[in-house]
């Protein structure tokens, strides 16, 4: 095993560990956390794996890595501000549970 | 070009909200002559395909068009340029200062997403997309929009995430994410697998098929109209766009007994979609609740071609995204427009609709026939073909379906038009409706009847470089 | 209540379990990868000469993959518009920056935009670039709003707004020169692609950095009122 | 590779794991926000093992810096309205459970 594929497996958890936050916590703080850590961990498999050989890793992951993570902070902040007038609108910092069937 | 207009007019429109309409209507008609334009240059020439920097697929990004990517763009000209007018009308001065450059970035998004041959840039677009309709959304403020637009981001998150990560995947199997060469150095590998499921689950989740739909109601039902409108009609679709796309030109490869159970599997989540679906919109007593579960439904539909998979299924498939597409428009401008009149989208309160608005309800009962696969219109040739299909394959039993979902879509049509007709004093004082948005509702739906009537048009269009593969065997 | 929370622990377990399922299953498909990576970068470096630059990461960011980071503009200015258009929140009163704060920002201000500035200028041969130099930017307008100040009613108008899209408008206008100049879409010919490159990232720094602080201020500045135009009468507070 | 460099990145996505699991099921949001601030800082690190220094660059800058920034500032936000407005709001956010909990603590 190459530690590039150590990485890559961290990544793995960091995702999954995102999408168990997401679907368990209600505060939309948390979710917004949630999703951050997702997304570094998607991040990080893409990166890890242009890791894998000795030569000068792959470029082309890393530069769509800085496209994903200006992406995310983008989703971040409307994300953010979303649920401060979300909260001012309706005093909550959570959703309504109309879905869960 | 199809890119840069909607994007020029974003900012146009961004820098001088004064003139917004006037700039936005400018640009929605300028972007509909380019798409007429591009589809002669495809009539003419066929298969157009177009590398952005001049670099070629590995290395750069390259557009691709054919008959279906041509037809979505058809689409989303159409739809959009019937959702320009109408908001020309509907939004008061505050509100359209953010709807153009917003509406604007989003058809940005679309027309980028049906040019794009290169699944990375289809994430992006796939997030300008996502983020654009969830502000739009939100623009209707009030405490349900704002919940469903955050439901709404949260969602669309987590599917670009799954998608993201199996373009990743992807990617570092075969080195490249161009749709074209993936197709060709494919081959069945634990990655691909993963890769597939977590694509496909992450557009799922973005198409809103069955049990992935919780949040689709509350975001298109609490949108403005004309949002409520392009959701339903064209962003859903947009995923599932990507998903036919990826389905048929780089899934195949990999393993076809795997392929067909996994077809099973989403045919038969369409089909708990199309019963699911009309049965809540049944239960509905708010007319936009009502048409956004008849969103949830028809999108089951789309899924029923999965397991035939064959050409006249997909072509089937395509023809009730159009169908759909333009009868969801006129459905929720004519509900726009109701509610602009009454204030109100109570289906019991409708009373005496009929009477003062009866372009607009004209517009919802056509719009209905359709949707109900009634001939002549769109919906029936639609709904014609998925039959054969169902039929040709073998497996005729999903032609059942086709049965049960159409009495239900009538059940609840003609519950909103039997309250329509009702007469008791309104409770609201009314506001008029502007005619224009009375036509442009009557007309689409008009146009989702003409479908039926035009059939070999866009059934020859779209096999402008057979997206489905050679023609019968 | 306390079938509630069973309830809720079963549910959580099954969906550790289906977690540690997927968890697995995706942690064995990587490790099925390949050894070899099949990526790019062979290409990329076969290519780099006629990019304009020397680091291959700029390379692909600004010209083999540029149209992805226009759209990735776009999606900057989306999410300020979107922010923008949820209106304002009630004001939050900020406590006055402390002597600490105040002296450390005078003295990093400063410097961080020296810093932004060699990033962006680094980033055509080593790792840097507009994205880089813009978030050092931001970070720099942050710490000035921290420290209680405000641009002036003035700036708050339309020059933010030119401000805003100017990388996005650089790059538009950057693609529809070169087709009109009879290239391709946001081909750049080498005899100008570094010049052209620079020039992009100056104006994508700039718009990203005022960008990322804006969001961070988080609601529409007060001025431009329906009428637009003009700063608006009685902005201040 | 050395044993160092490879116990080293063991204990980086060891750590990484752990304070991005620490970061979200943390009482106090605050905590976990400092938490995901560090979460970010470590990342950068990562990138920096990956031969990724761009990235490294641009995670520590927007990843962490701004992020936090902005996650700090939108807490800030929210306490300082819900100090002003009632206590209801507050105990949610203490509280890890699924939403159904809370619906039912609503009604007694």
């Amino acid at each position: 095993m190459n530690i590039a594929f150590f990485y890559a497996l961290t990544g793995v958890g960091l995702f999954t560990l995102g999408v168990y936050a997401l679907i368990v916590y209600t505060h939309l703080l948390r979710k917004i956390l949630a999703i951050n850590v997702m997304g570094s961990g998607v991040f990080l498999v893409l990166v890890a794996l242009a890791a894998r050989t000795q030569n000068a890793p792959d470029p082309v992951p890393h530069a769509m890595v800085i496209t994903g993570i200006v992406v995310a902070i983008s989703a971040t902040a409307l994300a953010l501000a979303l649920m401060l007038r979300l909260r001012d609108a309706s005093n909550h910092i959570e959703l309504p549970d109309e879905s869960v069937e | 070009m199809l890119v840069i207009l909607p994007l020029s007019g974003a900012m146009l429109c961004f820098l001088f909200p004064q003139r917004v309409k006037f700039l936005g209507l400018l640009t929605a008609f300028a972007i509909a002559a380019s798409v007429i334009g591009l589809l002669l240059q495809v009539l003419d020439q066929g298969v157009q395909r177009y590398s952005v920097g001049g670099w070629g697929a590995p290395l750069g990004i390259e557009f691709y068009v054919d008959g279906l990517s041509l037809l979505m763009l058809l689409v989303t000209g159409l739809v959009g340029l019937a959702i320009s007018v109408y908001s020309s009308s509907y939004f008061k001065a505050d509100k359209a200062k953010h709807f153009w450059p917003l509406w604007m970035l989003l058809w940005a998004a679309l027309n980028a997403l049906f040019l794009s041959a290169d699944i990375f840039n289809l994430y992006v677009t796939l997030e300008l997309m996502g983020l654009a309709a969830v502000a739009l959304v939100a623009l209707a403020g009030g405490a349900d929009a704002l919940a469903g637009a955050m439901r709404y981001l949260l969602v669309s998150l987590l599917g670009s995430l799954c998608y993201l990560l199996g373009v990743a995947l992807l990617y570092h199997n075969f080195g490249s994410v161009d749709i074209e060469i993936l197709a060709q150095r494919l081959e069945s590998s634990p990655a691909v697998w993963a890769a597939i499921g977590l694509i496909t689950a992450g557009l799922l989740l973005k198409t809103a098929l069955f049990p992935l739909h919780f949040w689709l109601p509350p975001a298109h039902a609490s949108a403005p109209a004309p949002v409520s409108a392009l959701l339903s009609a064209l962003v859903v679709k947009a995923s599932f766009y990507i998903l036919l796309r990826l389905w048929l030109e780089v899934f195949p490869v990999a393993s076809a007994s795997m392929e067909q159970s996994l077809g099973q599997l989403l045919g038969l989540l369409g089909m708990a979609a199309v019963l699911w679906g009309g049965v809540q919109a049944l239960r509905q007593t708010r007319l936009k609740l009502l048409v956004a579960y008849s969103t949830v439904a028809q999108i089951g539909y789309l899924f029923l071609a999965f397991p035939l998979s064959n050409i006249i299924g997909w072509k089937a498939a395509s023809y009730m995204l159009l169908s759909h597409a333009l009868a969801k428009t006129a459905m929720f401008l004519a509900a726009g427009n109701i509610m602009f009149y009454g204030g109100h989208d109570r289906i019991v309160d409708l009373d005496q609709v009929a009477q003062r608005l009866p372009l607009t309800l004209s517009a919802f009962g056509l719009a209905g026939i359709s949707l109900m696969g009634l001939p002549p219109s769109g919906g029936f040739i639609a709904k014609w073909l998925l039959l054969e299909a169902a039929i040709r394959s073998g497996q005729w039993w999903w032609g059942t379906m086709l049965i049960v979902g159409g009495l239900l879509t009538a059940a609840y049509v003609f519950k909103v038009i039997g309250y329509a007709f009702t007469s008791s004093d309104l409770s609201h004082e009314p506001r008029a409706v502007p005619k224009r948005m009375e036509w442009i509702a009557l007309t689409m739906a008009l146009l989702a009847i003409a479908l039926g009537l035009l059939v070999p048009m866009p059934l020859a269009l779209i096999e402008i470089g057979s997206p489905f593969g050679e023609s019968m065997p | 209540m306390t079938k509630h929370i069973n309830k809720q622990i079963l549910f959580r377990l099954l969906l550790v379990l289906l977690l540690s399922v997927l968890a697995v299953g995706l942690g064995y498909s990587v490790l099925s990868l390949p050894l070899e990576a099949s990526g790019l970068s062979a290409r990329v470096t076969e290519n780099l000469d006629a990019s304009g630059v020397s680091h291959p990461v700029t390379a692909v960011l600004l010209n083999f993959r540029a149209y992805d980071t226009l759209l990735e503009m776009a999606v900057l200015l989306l999410a300020l518009l979107g922010v923008w258009s949820l209106g304002d929140m009630h004001e939050h009163r900020e406590s006055a920056p402390g002597v600490v704060l105040d002296m450390l920002s005078r003295l990093l201000i400063p410097l961080f935009v020296l810093v932004a500035g060699y990033l962006l200028w680094i980033g055509a041969n080593a790792p840097g670039g507009a994205f880089q130099a813009g978030s050092v930017l931001a970070a720099a307008g942050v710490l000035m709003l921290l420290t209680g100040w405000r641009p002036s009613v003035w700036f708050m108008g339309l020059p933010l707004r030119i401000t805003l899209v100017f990388g996005l408008v650089a790059f538009v206008t950057a693609a529809v020169m070169v087709q009109l100049a009879g290239w391709r879409m946001l081909e750049f010919p080498l005899s100008v692609a570094g010049a052209l490159i620079l020039l992009i990232e100056a104006a994508a720094t700039l718009s990203i950095g005022i960008t990322l602080a804006a969001l961070f201020l988080g609601s529409r500045p007060p001025t431009d009122q329906a009428t637009g135009k003009r700063t608006g009468p009685g902005a201040k507070k | 590779m050395t044993l160092l460099q490879w116990t080293f990145d063991i204990v980086l996505g060891l750590t990484l794991l752990w304070l991005a699991f620490r970061a979200l099921t943390s009482e106090d949001l605050f905590k976990g926000i400092v938490l995901f601030i560090a979460f970010g800082l470590l990342m950068a690190l990562a990138w920096v093992r990956l031969n990724a220094p761009d990235i490294a660059l641009a995670e520590a800058a927007i990843g962490a810096g701004l992020t936090g920034a902005l996650l700090l500032a939108a807490l800030a936000k929210l306490e300082s309205a819900t100090t002003e407005t009632s206590a209801t709001v507050k105990d949610e956010n203490a509280e890890g459970l699924n939403s159904k909990s809370s619906e039912a603590q609503s009604h007694d």
